[in-house]
């Protein structure tokens, strides 16, 4: 779940999950964040959490003094061991638990106040209900139905893909729109309209609408403090919104303006529906209800099947949006199109060529395995394994050699020196590859000054 | 598998059908109405303690919501089936069966998916009550009604678990498992139905979890230790939902890494038919299997006669040493049972006690 | 005195190896560009040689493989 | 719905049977879809299965049966995936499994024969896991010689024909091979069999052989030929249920010990279990918890078992009940007739709530009602109360005191 790339360089924003999201904002922030009233954020940072460090954070729940860490490791077996490990580390990471002397003088594990206030709003309940949501439903003249909203998500989401793949026609996007993307390394920073997708870009068109709508969503929380808004705000509303039911509809009376401009984002990229753009009602749609599960949630509901993979490699693609056949066409050669068909042929060379673009053969197959047609999914294993394996194969085809810069040490005089020498390359990690035999050792660039330094100091001696 | 063994295990571990489990925990309550009223009447009456020493209903039900809701945070996946049982009938809760859904609740500060599940059960349980006065139970005997017959629900909950894994989508598989919150004592009235019972629970590998409030339950340990679940006495009224929140909100895989109770010594000896008596031996009439504590020459269930027998059983040649049923081997036989009368009174560990 | 040389560690299976053995000696690449035989699966090369090494590959992947597509068309 | 067509109680092989004329009986309804009519075929299956059930017959309870397995050369053949060995033994592995689950304090023994001699795999004994063991050392042993019927049919009788004759005696043999080499004559063997009322059914591989349905016919055994693996499958699995036993056998009062699992806490209680005494290092149980028998206080592992020193057979509860649903079955429920269907209380199926679809042309209205109980429910859990549950909701949960 947590593949946390070093936020410093925006650019490479590639977080899996909310932890690895938060733990990279300052504690202050963190603070105030679990001191919202909205318990919402509470709820989306606990799911989140490992089910071992649920388990303790609920065990210490209704328990007010602080317990012992002795306490903790009795509660686990043996083999539970590196998970509890892991569990501290993430419940501190995220400043859920603080380091704190028990009662008894040991030191203990303190639970966060804010965190367990909001925990406990939401299990037990009785606290204020969460904001905008009791508010008299005004009398909507005609509420949208749910298939309508669902209909309005994929359009206005379409039309950022469609802005992404780089196809003609897509309607224009706004500026902000396209700063998101840049911050997300989606796209190369020029902003001219011609569409500079990165190699992120096309992963990011294979991946699925949940965690593609997700990493978009972490993307635009990295540039709304340059629009100077306030980012704890957005937090909580952007959760709050992923609680809410889909076909009921929420008045926007007694938001702050930062909520108002996010609205109006969120309107453009077709996470909320709402009647106009100064509209009171707002509609929440699927891509945003039950947002904070991140990648993980059911990926079969969203995607409808509509691809199917032949076991001679032709490719059928039942659609006529122009979008799937474009994200279809990065690894297949495209042969014949039909109104609603385009069939098209997995080559060496679509592969290559998807491969030259930065796309791993496993995300082709995980994509191709999402969008597999209903009928596919019958058969076990869902796809041929003679394509994948074959897919597969061609891949690993281009990486026969692996080449790496290196220094050589040869023509040891003796074992004895060959031996210190190789000792303490590998003592410090930098040793590559080396050969007793014929006394050779190969150190890597970085290590090589070391090694020289302490091959001059042997000679010395 | 296919392929390349490499790429064919690599892609095995996807495509091996199942991509998701989701977990499905059914609760089973126990609503007995006079049990609950009399933990009230003696906590008046002879205040046996602070009020706080007995269960009452509606506080011990917001501890269990607040475990529901607890289980329900956990991940978005897991779904929740409350069932609630009286002396003599078995009500689902939520999904509700008598009432249906409410939808004008107030809102606080708990998300709408658990409101619903705890608006919806307080619901149906006040309109159970309402509705079943003590007279309106069958007539029968006083003792009869103090009992729990938490059969028919955990069958019920059976036939609903079955159910979401025929519906569920074909790459998900619905994992169930059974939580009974038992309050009053046990009936054996329906130990053919429960037996039955454990044993579909066991082949469906089905957990029964037990969380026993009032005196230990003979019923309950069968279960759990048949089925491999987990067993635990609430002693303290006010720590029910400490007790589940550690224990019984732990699914399958946590039950490995996390420490949990120990294994219960249940006492699997047979109730023999004609006196419900627990027995250490006893004969079983080789047709219907009925165990009856003293030798009788005709079964009452299934009223075959046997032929007249002197309590000494052949001993049955079944190991290769001792191929003919030798003369010495019979009366061996007899000497053993001799002993067994003549140490009885006094053998320091025959377990006559119960 | 021990001798250091920079260069580029090439890892790969033997049979590759030996293709790029073969390369070596009949000086296709102009020049040898070898510098150190390490073991079964690592060579040592001069650093200037790997651009042309990587095209000599793939041409020579190309070479062996079929391209079911071919035919079609 | 892959193998609707092919019903298990066709005799011959598929190309004789006529076809059924599936697709005709799938009609279009008014809007094009199929699936209607594809529930209503599917709905039809399940209805058929239900009626199939045999009735409520006296079944022999304790049960001691040996599993004759053919090891000829025959047995190379591959007309059974990968041969017919393999498959047998994968299909057998299932069987004992099924075997003890149904027939708790039921025995099983296995017996091999090959190159014209018979011999003793396992011993007659309850604990599935030797029997599996066993067979897993046959997959590395290969099948070669003749077959010899009457010294398997011998050894087997030999230990049968002591056991008390309360318990069914039984013999499953599965026949590869068209021929078999015997010392002596084999319908004295057929006699002796019948005389020590031993039950003897045969499962062919090959073809139909004389000797075979003789053989089954004078011993009131079961004679049948597998045409394929899914057919020898469920030929297998139909030996599972107790067979009906013939009345003349008297019934028993047997002796049974019900001991109690105890942890061993105090340090002078610890002893050796009779049941690990021949393994290698007996000192690992030493401190486990096991079964004490009541009479003789000698310690077992599992149940069940019968006590080496007193002969008592040691059970467990659970282990009696587990048979109770032969002998106890569920009645099939009645279809509620379409009329009545309206005015029924609850709407919802008792067992999982679901709301069963309107009643389609045919009539059905798929809803089922419990004679006793009075309870409606779907197909769905019509079937899983009988094949699995073996036990009604309704009458769990009503208050009547049904035993």
């Amino acid at each position: 779940m947590t593949s946390a790339v070093s936020s410093t360089d925006p650019a490479m924003v590639d977080h899996k999950s909310l932890y690895a999201y938060l733990s990279t904002l300052p504690s202050s922030l963190l603070e105030n964040l679990y001191r919202h009233p909205n318990p919402s954020l509470c709820m989306a940072i606990f799911r989140d959490l490992t089910p071992m460090a649920q388990k303790f954070v609920l065990r210490q729940l209704f328990i007010e003094q602080i317990l012992p860490k002795s306490v903790f490791t009795s509660w686990i077996t043996p083999e539970g061991k590196k998970d509890h490990d892991d569990a501290v580390r993430l419940l501190n990471d995220l400043k859920i638990w603080s380091e704190a002397p028990s009662t008894a003088g040991l030191m203990g594990w303190k639970l966060n106040e804010h965190f367990r206030k909001g925990i406990q709003a939401i299990v037990v309940g009785g606290g204020p209900s969460w904001s905008g949501d009791d508010q008299p439903t005004a009398e909507e003249t005609t509420p949208k139905d749910i298939p309508f909203i669902q209909n309005y998500a994929r359009e206005r989401w379409d039309v950022v893909l469609h802005f992404l793949a780089g196809l003609s026609g897509a309607s224009q996007i706004s500026r902000d729109t396209v700063e998101v993307l840049t911050n997300a390394g989606l796209i190369r920073g020029s902003n001219s309209t011609e569409s500079g997708i990165t190699q992120n870009g096309f992963r990011f068109l294979l991946m699925d609408t949940p965690s593609q709508v997700w990493r978009f969503i972490l993307a635009y929380l990295h540039t709304v403090p340059k629009w100077g808004m306030d980012l704890i705000e957005c937090i909580s509303f952007i959760f709050q919104l992923s609680f809410s039911q889909i076909g009921k509809h929420y008045s926007t009376i007694g938001f702050s303006s930062n909520q108002l401009r996010t609205l109006q984002h969120f309107r453009e990229y077709g996470l909320i529906y709402m009647r106009s753009k100064k509209s009171s009602r707002y509609y929440p749609t699927n891509l945003v209800v039950n947002l904070s599960a991140g990648a993980g949630l059911n990926t079969s509901a969203f995607s409808e099947g509509y691809i199917i993979v032949e076991t001679n490699y032709r490719i059928m693609v039942y659609t006529d949006s122009p979008l799937k056949i474009a994200v279809v066409s990065y690894f297949s050669d495209m042969l014949y199109r039909f109104p609603n068909l385009a069939l098209g042929m997995i080559t060496r060379e679509s592969i290559r060529r998807a491969l030259m673009k930065g796309i791993s053969t496993d995300e082709i197959i995980k994509f191709l395995r999402m969008h597999a047609h209903p009928q596919m999914r019958e058969n076990n294993p869902v796809l041929p394994s003679t394509l994948t394996d074959q897919i597969k194969l061609w891949e690993m085809e281009r990486e026969r050699c692996v080449f790496a810069d290196g220094v050589l040490y040869n023509n040891f005089l003796s074992q004895k020196d060959f031996e210190m020498l190789r000792n303490y390359a590998s003592d410090l990690g930098v040793a590559m590859c080396s050969n007793a035999a014929n006394k050779v050792v190969v150190v890597s660039p970085e290590g090589h000054d070391q090694v020289r330094a302490f091959w001059k100091r042997q000679k010395k001696e | 598998m296919s392929g390349l063994t490499s790429l064919g295990a690599a892609q095995a571990g996807v495509s091996s059908g199942i991509e998701s489990i989701t977990d499905l925990l059914v609760v089973i309550l126990d609503l007995n109405p006079i049990w609950w009223s009399e933990q009230l009447d003696n906590g008046v009456e002879n205040g046996n303690g602070p009020p706080s020493q007995q269960y009452g209903l509606a506080p011990t039900l917001d501890q269990i919501l607040i475990f529901l809701n607890s289980y329900l945070l956990i991940h978005p996946g897991n779904q929740v089936v409350v069932l609630g049982c009286l002396h003599s009938r078995s009500y689902f809760l939520y999904p509700p069966e008598l009432i249906n859904m409410p939808t004008d609740m107030p809102s606080d500060s708990r998300p709408e998916a658990f409101r619903i599940v705890n608006h919806t059960v307080q619901r149906a349980i006040q309109h159970i009550l309402l509705q079943t006065s003590p007279d309106g139970e069958p007539a029968a005997g006083g003792e009869e009604k103090r009992e729990t017959v938490f059969v028919g629900a955990l069958s019920r909950s059976l036939c609903y678990i079955h159910r979401m894994q025929r519906e569920s989508p074909k790459g998900q598989f619905v994992q169930g498992r059974v939580l009974v919150i038992e309050a009053g004592p046990d009936s054996s009235s329906h130990y053919m139905h429960f037996i039955n019972t454990i044993f579909t629970a066991q082949k469906m590998n089905v957990k029964i979890d037990a969380c026993v409030l009032g005196e230990d339950s003979i019923l309950l340990q069968q279960a759990v230790d048949l089925t491999g679940g987990l067993y635990v006495k609430v002693e303290n009224p006010g720590g029910v939902v400490q007790v589940l929140n550690s224990v019984f909100i732990l699914d399958g895989a946590e039950r490995s890494t996390m420490s949990v109770p120990e294994k219960i010594q249940v006492d699997y000896r047979a109730a023999c038919f004609c006196h419900q008596k627990l027995i250490e031996v006893g004969y079983v009439c080789s047709v219907c299997l009925s165990v009856f504590c003293a030798f009788s020459p005709m079964c009452s269930t299934c009223q075959s006669t046997f032929k007249f027998m002197t309590g000494i059983k052949k001993r049955k040649p079944t190991d290769p040493t001792s191929s003919v049923p030798s003369p010495s081997s019979s009366s061996a036989a007899v000497a053993a049972v001799a002993t067994k009368k003549a140490r009885n009174g006094t053998g320091p560990n025959s377990n006559g006690k119960a | 005195m021990v001798n250091v040389s920079k260069g580029v560690l090439v890892k790969c299976d033997p049979a590759m190896k030996q293709f790029l053995i073969h390369l070596d000696d009949r000086e296709e690449l102009g020049r040898k560009f070898i510098i150190q035989n390490i073991d079964d699966d690592h060579l040592f090369i001069s650093k200037d040689a790997v651009e042309t090494l990587k095209d000599r590959l793939d041409a020579l992947m190309d070479k062996i493989s079929i391209s079911a597509a071919k035919d079609e068309k | 719905m892959a193998n609707m067509t092919d019903e298990p109680d066709e005799q011959g092989y598929r190309w004789e049977t006529e076809y059924e004329r599936t697709w005709e009986v799938l009609q279009e309804d008014a809007t094009g879809s199929l699936t209607a009519s594809v529930q209503d075929v599917v709905l039809g299956i399940k209805r058929r299965r239900l009626l199939e059930r045999k009735p409520n017959l006296r079944l022999g309870m304790m049960r001691h049966l040996f599993v004759i397995l053919d090891m000829s050369d025959s047995m190379r053949d591959q007309d059974l995936r990968p041969n017919r060995l393999f498959c047998v033994l994968r299909l057998l592995e299932n069987f004992i499994n099924e075997f003890f689950d149904q027939n708790p304090i039921g025995q099983l023994g296995v017996i091999t024969t090959r190159n014209k001699r018979a011999d003793r795999l396992t011993e007659l004994a309850g604990n599935p896991k030797k029997h599996i063991d066993a067979l897993q050392t046959l997959r590395t042993t290969d099948p070669h010689g003749e077959t010899t019927l009457q010294n398997s049919l011998e050894l087997a009788a030999q230990t049968l024909r002591n056991i008390p004759s309360h318990a069914s005696r039984e013999i499953i043999l599965i026949f590869g091979s068209l021929s078999s080499c015997d010392p002596g004559n084999i319908y004295d063997t057929t006699r002796m069999l019948r005389e020590c009322n031993i039950r003897c059914s045969v499962i062919g591989l090959a073809a139909e052989v004389s000797i075979c349905k003789t053989l089954a016919k004078e011993t009131v055994g079961e004679y049948s030929v597998a045409l394929d693996e899914p057919h020898l499958k469920d030929i297998l699995m139909s030996h599972i249920v107790p067979p009906p036993v013939s009345s003349n056998s008297d019934s028993f009062l047997i002796r049974m010990g019900f001991p109690q699992q105890k942890a061993l806490d105090r340090l002078d209680e610890f002893s050796f279990c009779m049941c690990h005494l021949d393994q290698p290092e007996p000192k690992t149980r030493y401190g486990q918890p096991g079964y004490f028998c009541p009479v003789c206080v000698t310690k077992y592992c599992e149940l069940p078992v019968e006590c080496r020193v007193c002969g008592l057979t040691l059970v467990s509860a659970p282990h009696l009940a587990r048979s109770y649903h032969h002998l106890f079955p569920v009645e099939a429920f009645e279809e509620v007739p379409k009329e009545e269907i309206e005015l029924l209380a609850d709407k919802k199926c008792f067992g999982c709530l679901t709301e069963t679809p309107h009643s389609d042309k045919s009539g059905t209205t798929h809803r089922f009602r419990c004679k006793v109980c009075q309870r409606t429910f779907c197909i769905d859990c019509d079937l899983f109360i009988h094949d699995t549950l073996h036990s009604c909701p309704g009458c769990a949960s009503s208050a009547a005191k049904t035993e």
